[in-house]
């Protein structure tokens, strides 16, 4: 077992120390604290690469996958106790590096874009603060600690998006962000606590007796809820709220957009490459319990079709309302969630290595387009409305040409660019995936919109006529550079996992790896198919866009004059936030008032009924006391009174008097006595 | 009818003298003469108790009452100015008086005349044995407690006389004062009570009435 | 021997003789001479019955009238103690003066 | 020598025999009266020039020595006079009491005599409570003197009648509890078994009360409270000639001023014939060897002894101031006779004690016990009223 | 056998508390001295963790004297882990909160009724016999009475009054079930009357001594029961008895809430523990579904009821309230019946509740704090509208503020999160509908308490003058406790390596 394992909590207590130390600096320490936290996550990157050596070479025994696991004690209760752990896999390995290095590009972009913001220092503490809990989330052993860490991602996330605090806005996407993933959250911790229950361990690995390992999915496999749904499923769907919640899946995924009120890097960051991808990694960590199915009708288990199925339709969905937008970052975001929709796609129907795979190069190519459109908005002077830009390539060449190759790479330009490996690989895992075909054609739909509104966006930035009032100018060389490295990596990262040589499949599920290019013969027609797509897309929306070209900012989009409903829907977002501001919203704020009220008026007023009681019945008694005993008692006293002053006059205070009294009375006596004895 | 040596002339006699002291000592105008006919009176008694043959208890009798209780009530006349003061009419009051104690002595007499048990006493009995000795030992036997409750009581009543009568402040011996303030300074004088020893009951010297 | 009831209309007398001066006089004194000779009385009764009943041995009468001799010399003491002060209150020793414990 | 004893009983009894039966009781009480009566005036008569005698002597004079042979005859003359003197009444005197008082006073005192034991059966009453039969009998003299104080209407004569009342009841109290050692120890009032109890000899001393240590003190005390129930020497305040002319007397002439003095004589006497019966064995010898001598003859060698006592004491002891009297009376003499009954009770109980020795340890302890009270009384009266003297020129 | 510590920790606040009205004036010095005399009991504590045999779990420092015989009522005094957490917390709390009271306005009869009702709070926590413990549980109101009548807001009288009356109330209705009970079993000693409740005997008796009554054991047991619940229902508080609580703790001055919702609410739960449960098992298992309606209906009703109110204090009521409501499922959930394997879960459970207790102690006297310092610096007014962007203005509050706010949250990392974890992990293996309810309440907590922060902290400075941030010795008043929630919250083996071995000695001996 390498030693690096035991050093591998040194990977998120780095930027976590970094964040502290920042914290109790001053703010007027900026380049203290930028060099403090750049300096922490290069250190992360080379500890990540060292832990990522160990794992590159084949199993000796063959079969199975390199996996080191340390754990320690937590705390005890009970009988039992709470053991946390971290592990080193292939899995973790791919995933640390690659969150390490965009990071550190991203860090090294925003010191240039937060040039000029006063409180930078507390800009990177927060920044190293979600490194941290990224790089816990990954290599976490335990379901707990990456709960945790994903709670503390949460957190980061929140204080990134809301970082501009003194916008409303920025606040208020922060707290919906937040709250958004919260509610994630919570499946995510009932599937948890369920876990545990059922298997009584969160460890994923604890040599033989870890909740993924056989023994305990052989014990879930068993089980079944009382809706006869198997609890291995009702676990991995919790688990998947979660991912759903925090990667931004169709029902949870409105704060997505509004997160784009924070700082561009942020978005990159957290929208782009890591946050956003740590729903999937969940998935992807989890998968053997969401394979898990004892019903196993047509080879996929329920959970995981559920994934392909809320794949799909986010897919699709989210890459409809891109093309609505006007913001340059939202147009962004939505892509974001079309491709984690792909994402999940892909793990649904290929399984870990097809998911993984575009996860990776997507967060190469998609962090190269925020960074992009951040150097965009930093040159034209914080101008986000893409309709009031146009003809930039010339003012800025090196960011419109990385920003070309982003775009080429996410639409899926074949053969040079990431993008199409990867999307092809969705599509041909899609295509065969045994459940239904629906998801494969709905994920070349989305494929011809993501290049649609990919060119719809090149042209409105960069071609077209001048529309920005003021001169744009090119960004630093600091902000360009990254966006170079990130352009060559987004080229580069397709060639691992090619048909041909599926390096990265053989990596992450150990099995033996050698070039053939026949496969790429066997999915030649699949390739030919993606590459008619994404043709179809650009030129339809090249032509759309040159010939009717919008006269000014505020003219309409020739889409909008085409189908102006349609269009309206997509702008406005599909109306789901004014959906969830209607239900969810209002019913949190009439359960609120009814409580408020309820506890203001209902026990209140019992209370004070009560004491209402209380007082009548004293108010009775007092009137009582006042008439009927008061009067009687006194007008008896009165009579006593009378009585007695007839004898006061007896007593005159002559002696003399009272000894003829005595005399009088022992006369009587002797009479009394005489008269008696006689009878 | 009966026979001259029977009458008993001696009780006769003694109870006749007694009597008519008595009713002197009611009815003189002199409060002098009345304490002397009562000290005759008080003589007289103690001749009966002797006649019963109680020589001790006469003797005591004498002692006490001659011996003390005269000179009291005879000083007590002096100190109150009264031996001067003439007899008041016989006024309404006075008459009832007189009615109610005839009633009292009719209903007393009455019933010893009428009583028939009384007649049925041996009028012949021997005289009790009361010696001296034997009063002595009954005296520390049988009635020792109320003989020390006695003791008490004459040692409290002495003390108690003493210090009702002492003039309320000797300091300020203002010969006559007036009754004004006497009233104030309240009926039992509080001046420090002197020791009990320094005069006997309210016959010393330093009196002055 | 002079019959018992002799001794008790003796008494009885001399009772009614003190009760009467005790009634009429206005004199504060001479109403504690009738007081006085009342007493006497009784002290008669006590010997009288002693004298005359069976059991005279035990001297119960005789004790009787001891200690009864004795209280009223104490009596006697303290009513002229407090006849002075009445005296030196009132200036006179006229029964009707003395009336301040009235109703 | 027994009939010498009891020559007068015989006497007596030779006499009534002859008196006719009926008046036999007649006879009896006059015969005892009637010697008892002379005796004791004649002693009254030779006691006046005795005293006189004696006072002169001391006070280095001769005494009344004009009438008869060296002045014998002067009693007889006083009497004389008294009797034909004129006798005054005041105006306003209040006659009937003015006359009474001087026989209120000499008839107790003759009562007194009824009860002494003159000698073996020679006493004129034995009464069974004849102790408590004198003292009733002398407390009667207070009254006496008020009547004469009183009925005077003179201011001396109340003042005098004032203060010799308040002398002889204060001086009543300790005479009588000093009498009650005696009773104490002896168990009995009558006097006569009193002398009985004093007759024993032991080793030829008489047992008599006075030689114990109470009864020693006893008597002490008895004289002194006798002095002054008599009013005589030192506590003659009331006839002080000096201060209130003769006190209760002054309004008396005549035959009535004779009685008061014969009264008083009369109360000495008593007082002696008391104290000898009490203290001195009344008529029992003082050795045992003359105890066939006739019993009335000790008793009268007594009485005269004493009489001279007191005769001795009139002439040497100044006149006490009155508060200072009455603060010996109440202060010193009642503290003394209770502490006296105390040591008396102590002598009783402690007859038992058998071992040598006893009798001079007892007498020691007794005596101790008086003579520390005494000191301590003495010391604790004595309150120095006169600051020291500042002799302010003399160095 | 016979300690003395325990009645040495009781008596020291009385001391200190005269010895502040003795000897400090008013203003500051009556301050520095109270705040003084108040560590001392701290470092009693100190003590007594160090001499505390953890692995025991049974109750110790015991102190057992006659006190009144006839009545079999006897100075019982021991801690096991449980009580010797909640002397800590108080001992803890009440320092805080003389720390934080300003020395300015407060006279030195406030800091001595601060003393009096630590020694209150001693009292009950160390009490074993009902006498006495009774005797401390109505001794800790009467200060709290008056630092509210005296020091309150404007309703303070009305608050006042509501508090006593409400909690007397309460208490008379356990007093009448404890005077029942001693007839049945002639003692007032919790431990007998445990086991006595145990073997069952304890229904039989209160049957035959109260057959009078034509009631049997059960109805009996049941009725005596609901009235010593109803005690700690008023304390606790449980729903439908809870109205006096948000008054009280609005009006009551800041530092007093402080102490009230720290330590005060805590001695509901453990009477609870201590009481309730072990003596009253088999009723409270008859009524456990109402009993756990109830728990949940306060989690969700006061964390909704919170979002709703306006004033600050009001808000953290709620949220108080909130949070003893987990407390109450846990200690309820406990009550399943099920065999040996639930073991675990139960222990889980009852260990998220004592853990939740003391957290919940420290955050909520924390945020008190807090509001108490934006209360001075706003002049008085606490209306959620009177504040806005005070991030500019008073970073370090808001830094600090904003941990404790997450850790009242349940955010891992902080100690809010074990407590509740634990007691979900118990409730849910034991009671699935009840824990599935609950976390509604978390979502609900994190709105409002995130609604706060939103209205508080961020968005525009309105008035920019009156901020000024914290003062070092604000500062040095807080550090301690935010410092406390993360170090529980990483390592909460501190406080279960004392919990843990009593919960399960508790478990044992109630043999369910």
């Amino acid at each position: 077992m390498p030693s690096i394992v035991n050093y591998l909590w040194l990977i998120p207590a780095l930027p976590l120390l970094a964040a502290g130390m920042i914290a109790l600096l001053k703010q007027r320490h900026r380049s203290l604290s930028a060099s403090l936290s750049i300096g922490s996550l290069a250190i992360s990157l080379g500890l990540s690469i060292a832990a990522f050596v160990p794992t590159l070479g084949p199993i000796e025994g063959g079969g199975g996958v390199k996996r080191w696991v340390h754990n320690l004690d937590w705390f005890e209760f009970g009988n039992t106790t709470l053991r946390l752990g971290w592990v080193l896999d292939p899995l973790t390995a791919a995933m640390l590096v690659m969150v390490t290095f965009v990071g550190l590009l991203i860090f090294i972009y925003s010191v240039g874009y937060m040039a000029h913001d006063e409180n930078a220092a507390r800009f990177f503490c927060f920044l190293s603060l979600f490194a941290a809990a990224m790089l816990g989330i990954l290599i976490s052993n335990s379901l707990l600690l990456l709960f945790m860490s994903w709670e503390l991602v949460g957190l980061a996330s929140y204080l990134l998006i809301g970082f501009w605090y003194h916008k409303p806005s920025a606040a208020a996407a922060a707290k919906k962000a937040f709250i958004t993933t919260r509610i994630g959250d919570m499946g995510f911790l009932l599937g948890l606590l369920w876990l545990y229950g059922e298997t009584g361990t969160l460890l994923f690995y604890d040599n033989g007796n870890g909740c993924l390992e056989q023994s305990a999915l052989n014990r879930l496999n068993t089980l079944t809820t009382a809706g006869g749904m198997g609890v291995a499923t009702a676990i991995s769907l919790l688990l998947f709220c979660g991912a759903a919640g925090k990667s931004g899946q169709v029902p949870l995924h409105v704060w997505l957009p509004d997160a784009m009120e924070g700082p561009t890097p942020v978005s990159a960051l957290i929208h782009a490459a890591t946050m956003v991808a740590a729903g999937v990694f969940l998935i992807a960590r989890v998968f053997p319990l969401m394979d898990v199915d004892p019903a196993n009708v047509a080879g996929s288990s329920t959970a995981l079709s559920v994934v392909t199925w809320v794949g799909a339709v986010t897919a699709v969905f989210a890459a409809l309302i891109a093309v609505g937008q006007n913001d340059i970052k939202r147009i962004l975001a939505y892509s974001t969630v079309s491709q984690l929709g792909y994402m999940m796609l892909g793990l649904g129907a290929g399984g870990v290595a097809v998911g993984m795979f575009h996860l990776l190069t997507h967060a190469f190519f998609k962090a190269l387009l925020f960074l992009g459109a951040g150097s965009v908005i930093h040159g034209c002077h914080e101008e986000q409305d893409i309709r009031r830009m146009g003809g930039l390539r010339r003012q800025m060449p090196t960011t419109f040409l990385t920003y070309a190759i982003g775009m080429m790479a996410l639409s899926g330009v074949p053969l040079l660019f990431s993008g199409f490996w990867s999307k092809d690989e969705i599509l041909h895992a899609a295509s065969v995936w045994p459940v239904s075909r629906l998801p494969f054609y709905l994920g070349l739909f989305g494929a011809v919109l993501t290049a649609f509104y990919m060119t719809r966006q090149m042209f409105f930035v960069f071609f077209g006529k001048q529309h920005l009032g003021k001169e744009a100018h090119e960004s630093p060389t600091v902000m360009t550079i990254p966006l170079v490295i990130l352009a060559i990596a987004a080229v580069l990262v397709g060639f691992w996992g090619t048909p041909a040589w599926p390096w990265l499949h053989a990596y992450l599920t150990g099995h033996e790896l050698h070039l053939d290019l026949s496969a790429l013969a066997k999915s030649a027609t699949l390739m030919l198919i993606s590459t008619a797509v994404v043709a179809l897309g650009m030129i339809s929306a090249w032509r759309l866009y040159t010939r009717k070209t919008p006269s000014s900012p505020q003219a309409l989009d020739p889409l909008e004059a085409a189908q102006p409903a349609v269009f309206g829907v997509l702008k406005n977002r599909a109306y789901i936030d004014e959906f969830y501001e209607a239900t969810v919203i209002r019913l949190n704020h009439l359960l609120s008032v009814t409580s408020d009220v309820l506890d203001r008026f209902l026990w209140n007023g019992l209370v004070q009924l009560v004491s209402l009681m209380a007082i009548a019945l004293a108010s009775v008694g007092k009137a009582l006391d006042q008439f009927v005993i008061n009067l009687g008692f006194d007008g008896w006293c009165g009579g006593l009174k009378q009585g007695a002053r007839g004898f006061a006059r007896l007593q005159n205070g002559q002696v003399q008097s009272y000894l003829r009294v005595i005399g009088l009375s022992l006369v009587a006596l002797v009479v009394v006595l005489l008269w008696e004895r006689r009878r | 009818m009966r026979m001259l040596s029977d009458i008993p002339i001696a009780f006769l006699m003694i109870a006749a003298v007694t009597l008519v002291s008595a009713v002197c000592a009611m009815s003189l105008r002199n409060l002098v003469h009345c304490g002397l006919c009562l000290v005759l009176t008080f003589v007289g008694l103690a001749a009966t108790y002797l006649h019963l043959s109680a020589e001790f208890v006469g003797f005591a009798q004498v002692l006490v009452y001659v011996g003390a209780v005269a000179i009291l009530i005879v000083f007590t006349i002096l100190l109150t100015r009264n031996a001067e003061v003439t007899l008041s009419p016989v006024s309404q009051s006075s008459l009832v008086g007189l009615g109610i104690a005839i009633a009292v002595c009719g209903s007393l007499v009455l019933p010893l005349v009428t009583s028939p048990s009384l007649r049925r006493l041996p009028a012949q009995s021997l005289a009790p044995d009361a010696q001296v000795q034997r009063i002595g030992e009954k005296l520390m036997a049988q009635y020792v407690i109320p003989l020390e409750a006695l003791a008490l009581v004459l040692t409290a009543a002495m003390i108690g006389a003493v210090v009702i009568a002492m003039r309320d402040d000797p300091e300020r011996n203002d010969p006559s004062p007036s009754p004004q303030n006497q009233k104030d300074t309240g009926s039992v004088s509080n001046s420090p009570a002197g020791t009990a020893l320094n005069s006997s009951s309210s016959t010393s010297s330093s009196q002055r009435p | 021997m002079t019959p018992l009831h002799y001794y008790l209309i003796f008494a009885a007398l001399l009772f009614s003789v003190g009760l009467a001066g005790a009634l009429m006089r206005r004199n504060a004194i001479l109403v504690l001479i009738g007081i006085e000779l009342m007493l006497n009385a009784a002290n008669l009764n006590f010997i009288a019955f002693w004298r005359y009943s069976p059991t005279a041995n035990e001297l119960v009468g005789l004790m009787f009238v001891l200690f009864s001799i004795g209280i009223a010399a104490a009596e006697a003491a303290v009513g002229l103690a407090i006849i002075i002060s009445i005296y030196r209150h009132h200036r006179s020793t006229q029964l009707q003066h003395v009336d301040r414990l009235k109703g | 020598m027994e009939t010498l004893d009891q020559i007068f009983v015989l006497a007596k009894h030779w006499l009534v025999a002859r008196v006719p039966e009926p008046l036999a009781w007649l006879a009896t009480i006059l015969l005892s009266i009637g010697p008892l009566i002379t005796v004791f005036a004649s002693c009254f008569a030779i006691t006046t020039i005795v005293e006189r005698k004696a006072l002169g002597r001391i006070q280095n004079r001769f005494g009344p020595n004009r009438v008869g042979p060296f002045g014998l005859l002067q009693p007889l003359a006083d009497g004389l006079k008294m009797l034909i003197k004129e006798d005054l009444v005041p105006a306003q005197a209040d006659k009937v009491v003015h006359l009474l008082a001087p026989f209120a006073l000499v008839v107790p005192a003759w009562l007194t005599f009824s009860v002494l034991p003159f000698g073996r059966n020679m006493t004129v009453i034995d009464l069974d409570a004849g102790l408590l039969f004198f003292f009733a009998v002398g407390a009667s003299s207070e009254l006496a003197v008020f009547m004469a104080g009183w009925s005077s209407r003179n201011k001396y004569a109340l003042m005098g009648a004032m203060r010799g009342i308040a002398q002889m009841i204060s001086y009543e109290v300790p005479l009588v509890l000093s009498t009650v050692a005696v009773v104490m120890s002896v168990g009995s009032l009558s006097l006569p078994s009193i002398v009985e109890a004093q007759s024993a000899y032991v080793f030829g001393m008489p047992t008599w009360h006075v030689f114990t240590p109470w009864g020693l003190s006893g008597f002490i005390l008895f004289l002194i409270a006798g002095a002054a129930e008599a009013n005589r020497a030192p506590f003659d305040l009331p006839e002080a000639e000096s201060e209130i002319i003769a006190g209760y007397l002054t309004e008396y002439s005549g035959f009535k001023y004779a009685l008061f003095f014969m009264g008083e004589y009369l109360g000495l006497f008593a007082i002696t014939g008391m104290g000898i019966t009490l203290f001195l064995g009344g008529w029992t010898a003082p050795v045992s060897f003359l105890a066939t001598t006739p019993s009335w003859f000790w008793f009268f060698a007594k009485f005269g002894a004493i009489i001279a006592l007191f005769i001795w004491v009139r002439g040497t002891v100044p006149r006490l101031r009155m508060d200072q009297l009455m603060k010996f009376a109440w202060k010193f003499l009642v503290p003394l006779t209770l502490v006296n009954l105390v040591v008396a009770a102590f002598w009783h109980f402690s007859g038992t004690w058998q071992f040598p020795g006893a009798i001079f340890a007892r007498w020691l302890l007794g005596a101790g016990f008086i003579g520390g009270a005494y000191v301590t009384l003495g010391r604790a009266l004595h309150t120095n009223q006169f600051p020291p003297r500042v002799y302010a020129y003399a160095e | 056998m016979n300690g003395w510590i325990l009645t040495l920790l009781t008596v020291l606040p009385l001391f200190s508390g005269l010895l502040v009205l003795l000897v400090g004036s008013q203003g500051s010095r009556s301050h520095k001295l109270s705040l003084g005399l108040g560590f001392l009991p701290l470092l009693l504590v100190g003590l007594l963790w160090r001499q505390f045999d953890a692995s025991s779990g049974a109750i110790q420092f015991i102190e057992k004297h006659a006190w009144i015989p006839t009545l079999g009522v006897d100075y019982f005094l021991g801690i096991d882990g449980l009580g010797l957490l909640m002397v800590l917390l108080s001992a803890l709390v009440v320092p805080f909160a003389i720390a934080a009271t300003p020395s300015s306005q407060q006279g030195r009869l406030y800091f001595a009724l601060l003393h009096f009702l630590q020694a209150g709070l001693f009292g009950t926590f160390t009490a074993l016999n009902f006498f006495h413990w009774f005797l401390f549980w109505e001794l800790s109101l009467v200060p709290a009475f008056f630092l509210i009548k005296l020091w309150g807001g404007p309703e303070r009288s009305a608050a006042a009054m509501q508090f006593f009356v409400y909690t007397m109330v309460g208490s008379i209705a356990m007093l009448l079930a404890f005077a029942a009970l001693f007839l049945a079993a002639n003692t007032f000693d919790f431990l007998k009357l445990a086991e006595l409740a145990g073997s069952g005997e304890l229904t039989r008796n209160v049957g035959a001594q109260l057959a009078g009554t034509g009631l049997t054991g059960e109805t009996l047991m049941m009725m005596m029961g609901c009235g010593v619940l109803l005690g700690f229902a008023v304390k606790i508080p449980i729903l439908p008895f809870h109205t006096w609580l948000p008054l009280t703790y609005s009006e009551a001055p800041t530092t007093t809430s402080m102490v009230l919702t720290g330590v005060m609410s805590k001695m509901g739960v453990y009477g609870l523990i201590r009481i309730l449960l072990p003596i009253f098992p088999e009723t409270l298992r008859a009524i456990l579904t109402p009993l756990l309606w109830l728990s949940v209906a306060t989690i969700l009703f006061s964390a909704y009821a919170a979002f709703a109110q306006k004033d600050l204090k009001r808000l953290i009521a709620y949220s108080s309230i909130n949070h003893l409501g987990y407390c109450l499922l846990g200690v309820f959930v406990v009550l399943q019946r099920g065999d040996a394997s639930l073991f675990n879960d139960r222990a889980a459970a009852l260990n998220g509740v004592i853990l939740q207790m003391f957290n919940h102690g420290l955050t909520a006297s924390a945020l008190f704090c807090f509001v108490g310092f934006l209360e001075q610096r706003n002049g008085g007014a606490r209306n959620l509208d009177d504040f806005g962007g005070l991030r500019k203005a008073a970073p370090v509050l808001t830094g600090l503020m904003g941990i404790s706010l997450f850790s009242s949250l349940g955010l891992p990392g902080l100690n809010g999160f074990v407590g509740e974890f634990l007691i979900f992990k118990g409730a849910l293996a034991l009671k699935p509908w009840a824990a599935a309810f609950s976390t509604l309440g978390i979502l609900a907590t994190a709105i409002f308490l995130l609604t706060l922060y939103q209205r508080v902290f961020t968005g525009p400075l309105r008035r920019q003058s009156s901020w000024v941030d914290l003062s070092l010795g604000e500062r040095l008043t807080v550090l301690p406790a935010v410092a406390a929630m993360f170090l529980l919250g990483v390592f909460p083996q501190l406080l279960l390596a004392i919990s843990n071995p009593t919960v399960k000695r508790l478990l044992t001996q109630w043999m369910f």
